[in-house]
């Protein structure tokens, strides 16, 4: 027979969700854990799923949530989006859990969203992205733009920088966040004297750090993601450039890529919230905890620490709500503020648009592949995906995207 | 145009440099036997390359009024040219039936091509008959024995129609009965089509031909009946040799069975 | 003989009643649209089935022509729902220039289906035509297509602005009018591509018991021999070629709607090599083979992929390694094998398939 | 010198020789018509098939599990029906392919080039190239380099002018004076029968007769063979 | 003049590692007809032997020299175990061997991806490949030299092995036709086993060059895997010299696409280059041609 038409109803989503089949009588709660463990990606999600386990088995040792221990479903995205998407269906209609944790490429958060928001479900993200999205099924725990790459082009300002290079992998994430670096320099007075991409599987950087010695700018902005990044250190370095001289900031190297890449690395900077190096409260315990995780990989860094905090955010969100609820939580959400204690500090909760707030740090590698601080925003910055606050980003360009965003 | 005859004139192939065939003019006509011997290397399979397009060669070779140099094989085929080759080749993997079924099909419509195939066809009846295979149309053709494989491709021909049928030898490896039949089957077909054989098997030779031309280098060394061939000096010095001995002898033979 | 092209009608007949009936009664939503998608590799494993085990052309691209007939869907359908905006992800990177050129016609449904069944034919037609043309095959023939392949994947990866990329294209609301999230409609979706998998089972039936399918295995076999009976085997070839990359069209189209996101993973190398997976371990040259083997990898894939992430590769290229080097006439040819054993030792032996192939590599 | 006793042997399940015995002798022919099986006992006489039953000897020994390589070694040589070489190779290579890493491997190569002339005058083009009665003499000199004990012949004159059919006659029985042994399939009876010691008549995988050689045979083996 | 002698020199380089990838394929694919698709994980092989061997030889200007013995022989052994296990029984089937290397590829990478950590290991480039050699204004990179000087030095070690001993007259011939080398008395298993025991190693010997360029990870030889085969095939099947030129063409293409457009849009210029290329010579740069049928 024939379903819904176009203009039947109020067409598209909510009319059809289902109702959820989330069960809550027993005394366990079952969670999905969705990240690439094979493929191309899983360089760099292994970890996410590893902390994932860990923060979990805390929180069964704890307590559980409401009382009931965490039964989480790992699946496998497989580095394949269209995959993201099955397993996000599957994770929510049939083995029926409450929230979805996990993802790594904006990608993939793109291949999820879709399903999340048909199904109702819940999926808590844990990277830094290129913002410009706010979905009410998703929860976003790592820096959008005004957390991550806004401190570090003030950062550059204030160092100076008069010429910048943009080098990135082929995929939503750097190109986006290029468009808004490109918009800010202008604005900041930054000439970028070129821009470079490289697809996400590719390591040959050679022609491109050609490109860049030629331009001899001041820095480099670098938003490569995965393995990609060890090709174009390495070809930095080859081509004779330097930290002390044309100095690379980095939006995806962390504690967990640096070793990969040879002493190259050092002297050059990432701009984080989280570093391992952070003196916090609770991060000596975070590390120690990790360290002692069975798979671990002995360092911390700040995509695994935001997945950490996604699993400890949506605890409390579920307990303040006091239900498992989806439309619950999100009620919760925006009732008051919801905080964790979390290893970069204790982080607040936008119910509005399902970001939190979030410390501005820049590292400086060392020779032992951590990271030493060398700018810290002066307090937590509240997280802007859309950049209101910024008047630089043109006012019809934020419709328009609010606007096809539907 | 059961009269159209294969003319060849002048027909020259070069391999960089090197000249296989160096302007060679012969003519066949249906209803006789034509032979095509000479040494090896003398340029005989290359001229059936020519003339059956696998290999570019100037000069020319008609058939009736058609010139068949500088069309692609195919086209050659379509105009009634076929061919066997000097290392037997069907398609392993079908059966007798279907290797014939699918010669015959060359005039068959092509929407005709996409529907099964229903009964055996009468031509192709008639050519495993003619070929002693009627024993073996299931048989995939892989298994058949060199010999089979050589029948399998003249029945082929047969079941294309072919007017022109060009066949580089066509009995080597068969027993001496076999050749006979073989033979015995060739002078049926030319009754009504222009047969060309290679063969270096004399005694093959002066039973079923009708005329012969002889190549040498690349050239026509020399021409006409079998007596006269075997009686040019030159044709017994670069080919025959001191077979003369020999050719007595194997007429002795050929007379005997004869008998 | 001939008693067989029956039997095996009948085996379509089963298998039509399994997919179109019985599973939409028996499995939930999950795994029916699960199932949806298997059935649009399927499709394009019955064209590979085709074109490789009959026609022995090694198609390792088709990536390409999925391609072709997803996107073409995909631009519709995310027209569709962005009306009369340009789609989101474009306003992302240049937020003010318009919809590319290329997009425009997409906005007609009648143009995009016009163009998921004409443009594998005019593509694959144009390239199969040059390639065959000038005897390009064996090693070279799959090495080009797959190179094929991961260019496009790359291009498309490359262009993000005008196709979205490597995040690809999804979130679509509607399908030709109907609203995606509707389960009556997904359920209609998916009886379309089962439906449209028994259309492609039937229409290669009747090719391979057709002399054109004698003639393609001829042509596989020997193929310069063909010439000598007076065909063209460029043609012959260009045929099985161009309708089997018709039919990974179709099964791309339809995998748009089921999936609900198309991205150049699902194209590329990888990809492409695991459509032939399926049609290897079904059997390449057998008429079901293709089909339930590409249905077994994707269930595999889903299901083993779930339970045992880590192992699943190690499955895979076990698969790969076993069925190959054991049955390399597929799982298919698992119940003649075994029939053979059993019947006296008189019976030749089946045919090693791959003759012709060392040659090709070789000459 | 090579033995061959009661073989069953054939092609996966399909039977192509039944209880083959051959009889033993200096040179020894076998004949038969187009598919009697005669091929295939000489592929397995070199080792490229394997008998499911029977004994495969070589000068006293039990050669049936050897490989045709090793085969090679001990001094047997095969020259295989249908004109075969390796077409990407010279005709030069394809003789120092066998020439190699043997004393003397220019000097039996020069011998076998005085033999025939052909490969001499086409010495550096692929033997892909050549005419099948020259692929057929360089086949017959990749044999003769290795100097073997044993020849094994199968149809060696298929497709080779006369006044060369003459030149391989006369080899072969010049070989045969020196010692070596030669097992023959040969179409051309009187040949055949006039240099073999003994000789072996095949029909569909059956000895039908077996007996000496000589001249005289050859009218009681056309009488056996044309039925 | 810096707009051409940069893209020519790094271009060079990009051809001479795509040489190395490619050089041991010329000899499985090209002189043995196998389509080895695990070639790519070889050279993922050779990367992490070079890995291995700086653990254990700390001192980083010996530990490449070592290395790249030492890869040659471990991706080696991999190939000749592949050869034992799986190979011998494919000869007759050549396009099928793409399909079970497929299989092998799989399972190397996911066996990597399981016994290394999961984000690479870092390979440290000596310190005397620092620095940079001044051509014409342009300051081209040690590393990339000695890339090169490695592809020269591997050519005519595999060249000379090929034309001055018999062994490339009996890797032809067995390839051309196994019963028959078999018969005339070559080893062909020995042969079978060698020639893929050198080609697996030259993929190990261009994983070792490859991990001082990008990253060494389970992911690292399936970047490689198809522009080796297309140069192989650009360059007309076994044919040395046709590897090298095409190795280099693409090599130089690419980055002068790469300097013109960009990273992505220059991969997808060279492989349709090629793809034309191939088309207008479907044999490749160099051909041999037989009169048999095909
Ligand atoms: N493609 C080619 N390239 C170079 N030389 C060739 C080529 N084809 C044939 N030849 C040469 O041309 C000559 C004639 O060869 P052809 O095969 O026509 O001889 P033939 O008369 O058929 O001999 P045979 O009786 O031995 O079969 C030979 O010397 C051969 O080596
Ligand atoms: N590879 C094979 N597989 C199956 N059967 C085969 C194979 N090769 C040969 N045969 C069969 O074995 C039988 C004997 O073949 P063989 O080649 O030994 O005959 P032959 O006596 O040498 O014939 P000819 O005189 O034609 O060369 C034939 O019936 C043939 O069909
Ligand atoms: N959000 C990222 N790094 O893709
Ligand atoms: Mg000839
Ligand atoms: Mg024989």
């Amino acid at each position: 027979g024939c379903g819904a038409r176009a203009g039947d109803d109020a067409a598209g989503a909510g009319s059809s969700a289902a109702a959820s089949c989330v069960d809550t009588s027993g005394d366990t709660i079952k969670l999905g854990f969705l990240n690439s463990l094979t493929g191309g990606m899983a360089i760099s999600e292994k970890t996410v799923s590893d902390v994932l386990h860990m923060a979990a088995d805390e929180i069964n040792a704890d307590g559980g949530i409401l009382d009931k221990k965490i039964e989480y479903v790992q699946e496998d995205g497989a580095t394949d989006w269209p995959t993201f998407a099955e397993k996000t269906e599957k994770l929510l209609t049939q083995d029926c859990v409450a929230a979805i944790f996990g993802g790594w490429t904006s990608s993939s958060r793109k291949a999820v969203k879709p399903v999340v928001e048909k199904f109702n479900g819940l999926f808590f993200y844990p990277v830094q992205y290129e913002g410009l999205e706010s979905s009410p099924n998703i929860y976003y725990t790592g820096a959008t733009t005004n957390q991550q790459i806004i401190p570090a082009m003030d950062f550059l300002a204030a160092e100076g920088v008069k010429t910048l290079f943009l080098a990135g992998s082929d995929y939503v994430f750097p190109r986006t966040a290029n468009a808004i670096i490109k918009l800010y320099a202008a604005k900041l007075g930054i000439k970028i004297v070129g821009e470079e991409y490289v697809p996400l599987d590719k390591d040959d950087w050679t022609s491109q750090v050609a490109k860049i010695a030629a331009a001899k700018p001041d820095f480099i902005f670098n938003t490569i993601n995965g393995s990609s990044n060890v090709g174009f250190i390495k070809a930095y370095y080859d081509a004779g450039l330097t930290p002390a001289k044309t100095p690379i900031i980095s939006v995806s190297i962390a504690e967990e890529e640096a070793p990969a890449m040879g002493h190259e690395v050092t002297g050059n900077y990432a701009s984080w919230n989280y570093f391992q190096s952070l003196k916090t409260d609770t991060n000596p315990e975070f590390i120690k905890n990790w360290k002692a995780y069975p798979n671990s990989s002995g360092v911390t860094s700040d995509p695994m620490e935001a997945a950490y905090i996604s699993l400890y955010l949506y605890k409390a969100l579920v307990e303040a709500a006091g239900s498992f609820d989806v439309d619950a939580v999100n009620a919760a959400a925006k009732a008051k503020p919801i905080t964790f204690d979390a290893p970069e500090g204790k982080v607040t909760l936008d119910g509005e648009n399902h970001h939190i707030s979030k410390p501005g740090h820049i590292g400086r590698i060392n020779a032992d592949n951590q990271f030493d601080i060398v700018w810290a925003s002066d307090k937590f910055i509240e997280p802007d995906p859309y950049l209101e606050g910024y008047d630089w980003f043109p006012a019809d360009i934020r419709k328009q995207l609010t606007d096809a965003a539907g | 145009m059961t009269d159209a005859s294969l003319v060849v004139t002048d027909l020259r192939v070069e391999f960089s440099g090197f000249v296989a065939v160096g302007g060679v003019s012969f003519d066949a006509h249906p209803g006789e036997v034509r032979f095509l011997i000479g040494p090896n290397g003398a340029g005989k399979t290359t001229c059936i390359d020519a003339i059956t397009g696998l290999t570019k060669g100037t000069g020319s070779a008609r058939l009736g009024d058609t010139e068949l140099l500088g069309r692609p094989v195919h086209k050659i085929v379509r105009l009634g040219v076929g061919r066997t080759f000097q290392t037997a080749s069907v398609f392993d993997e079908l059966t007798v039936l279907q290797n014939l079924d699918i010669a015959a099909g060359l005039h068959r419509s092509s929407v005709s091509l996409l529907r099964a195939r229903r009964g055996v066809d009468r031509s192709i009846e008639q050519a495993l008959e003619e070929t002693g295979l009627a024993g073996e149309p299931a048989t995939p053709a892989g298994i058949l024995s060199h010999g089979q494989k050589q029948w399998l491709e003249i029945a082929m021909l047969l079941v294309q129609d072919a007017k022109v049928l060009l066949l580089d030898e066509p009995v080597a490896g068969m027993s001496h009965d076999e050749r006979t039949a073989t033979g015995e089957l060739l002078q049926r077909i030319a009754a009504r089509r222009i047969v060309l054989v290679v063969e270096h098997d004399m005694d093959f030779m002066r039973r079923f031909a009708t005329r012969v031309t002889v190549l040498h280098q690349g050239r026509v060394l020399s021409q006409g009946t079998v007596a006269e061939v075997q009686a040019d000096p030159q044709v017994q010095e670069v080919y025959l040799g001191t077979a003369g001995a020999a050719t007595t002898a194997a007429m002795a033979v050929v007379l005997e069975r004869e008998d | 003989m001939t008693k067989k092209p029956w039997i095996s009608l009948g085996g379509i007949g089963v298998f039509a009643v399994l997919l179109l009936a019985v599973a939409p009664l028996v499995l939930t939503d999950h795994w029916l649209n699960n199932l949806g998608k298997y059935c649009c590799w399927a499709i394009a494993a019955v064209g590979i089935g085709l074109a490789w085990g009959r026609g022995g052309m090694l198609v390792m691209g088709q990536g390409v022509f999925f391609a072709l007939g997803a996107y073409a869907m995909a631009m519709h359908l995310t027209l569709e729902t962005a009306g009369d905006r340009v789609p989101g992800f474009m306003v992302l990177y240049d937020p003010l220039a318009p919809l590319p050129m290329f997009w425009e016609p997409f906005r007609s449904a009648g143009f995009t289906l016009a163009a998921i069944v004409g443009l594998p034919v005019v593509v694959a037609g144009a390239l199969g035509y040059a390639l065959f043309k000038r005897r390009v095959k064996g090693a070279y023939f799959a090495i080009l297509t797959q190179a094929l392949a991961v260019a496009l994947a790359v291009l498309i990866s490359s262009t993000i602005r005008e196709t979205g990329g490597d995040t690809g294209l999804s979130d679509f609301k509607y399908f030709f009018g109907f609203v995606l999230n509707d389960p009556a409609n997904r359920l209609m979706v998916y009886l379309i591509a089962a439906a449209l998998l028994i259309v492609c089972l039937l229409a290669v039936w009747q090719f391979y018991r057709s002399r054109f399918g004698e003639l393609l295995v001829a042509t596989r076999d020997a193929e310069e021999r063909v010439r000598f009976l007076g065909y063209d085997p460029a043609n012959v070839k260009l045929v099985a070629f161009v309708v089997s990359a018709l039919m990974a069209s179709i099964g791309g189209a339809m995998f748009v709607p089921i999936v609900g996101i198309i991205t150049p993973a699902e194209i590329g190398a990888a990809a492409s090599i695991l459509m032939i997976a399926g049609v290897a371990l079904g059997g390449r040259a057998s008429l079901f083979g293709p089909a339930l083997g590409a249905i077994a990898v994707g269930w595999g894939q889903s299901s083993l992929g779930s339970t045992w992430p880590d192992g699943w590769p190690y499955i895979l290229g076990l698969l790969f390694i076993v069925v190959i080097l054991f049955l390399p006439n597929g799982l298919s040819s698992l119940p003649a094998r075994f029939a053979a054993a059993r019947r006296k030792p008189d019976v030749p032996p089946t045919p090693v398939i791959a003759a012709a192939e060392l040659e090709e590599v070789r000459s | 010198m090579l033995e061959l006793t009661d073989i069953e042997a054939g092609y996966g399940r399909t039977q192509v020789l039944h209880r083959v015995t051959v009889p033993t002798g200096k040179v020894v022919a076998v004949l038969g018509h187009n598919g009697a099986g005669k091929t295939t006992l000489l592929r397995l006489a070199i080792g490229l098939i394997k008998p499911t039953k029977g004994r495969v000897f070589f000068e006293g020994e039990n050669i049936a599990s050897l490989a045709p390589n090793k085969r090679v070694a001990r001094g047997m040589a095969y020259v295989p029906q249908g004109q075969q070489s390796f077409g990407q190779l010279t005709t030069m290579e394809n003789l120092q392919l066998v020439a190699d890493g043997r004393r003397r491997g220019k000097a039996l190569i020069d011998a076998q080039l005085a033999r025939f002339p052909a490969l001499e005058k086409f010495a550096t083009r692929k033997a892909g190239l050549l005419s099948g009665g020259q692929r057929q003499q360089l086949a017959i000199a990749r044999a003769l380099i290795t100097e073997p004990k044993l020849l094994i012949l199968d149809e060696p004159t298929e497709g080779i002018q006369p006044t060369i059919v003459a030149e391989i006659e006369h080899t072969i029985m010049q070989l045969a004076g020196e010692g070596i042994s030669v097992l023959l399939v040969e179409q051309h009876i009187g040949f055949a029968l006039e240099a073999a010691e003994r000789y072996v008549v095949l029909a569909s995988g059956f000895v039908t007769q077996t007996g000496e050689g000589g001249s005289a045979a050859a009218s009681t083996v056309r009488a056996a063979m044309a039925i | 003049m810096d707009g051409l002698i940069a893209p020519l020199l790094n271009g060079s380089a990009q051809g001479a590692l795509l040489l190395l990838a490619a050089l041991g394929l010329s000899l499985t694919f090209g002189q043995m007809g196998v389509i080895n698709m695990a070639h790519g994980e070889f050279l993922m092989i050779g990367a992490f032997s070079a890995y291995l061997v700086q653990q254990v030889i700390t001192a980083s200007g010996l530990s490449i020299p070592v290395a790249l013995p030492v890869a040659f022989v471990v991706a080696g052994l991999f190939g000749l175990l592949l050869e034992v296990t799986i190979i011998r029984w494919m000869y007759r089937r050549p396009l099928d061997t793409l399909l079970v290397t497929v299989g092998v590829g799989l399972i190397l990478q996911q066996a990597a991806l399981q016994i290394f950590p999961s984000q690479g290991v870092p390979v440290e480039k000596p310190r005397w490949l620092d620095g940079q050699l001044t051509i014409l204004g342009y300051s081209w990179p040690m590393r990339q030299l000695f890339t090169i000087l490695l592809a020269t030095v591997c050519v005519a070690a595999l060249s000379a092995w090929l034309k001055y001993t018999s062994f490339g007259r009996r890797i032809r011939a067995t390839v051309h036709n196994r019963d028959l080398a078999e018969t005339t008395g070559i080893s062909t298993r020995g042969i079978d086993r060698l020639t893929f025991f050198v080609g697996s190693g030259l993929a190990g010997v261009a994983g070792v060059a490859a991990s001082l360029i990008g990253g060494t990870n389970s992911q690292m030889g399936a970047q490689y895997i198809i522009p080796a085969f297309l140069v192989v095939a650009a360059g007309g099947i076994g044919q040395l010299k046709g590897t090298v030129i095409a190795a280099w063409a693409v090599g130089v293409a690419l980055a002068f696409f790469a300097y013109w457009t960009t990273g992505s849009l220059a991969q997808v210029l060279a492989f349709i280059l090629v793809i034309v290329f191939l088309q207008l010579r479907p044999q490749g740069l160099f051909t041999v041609r037989t009169r048999s049928l095909a």
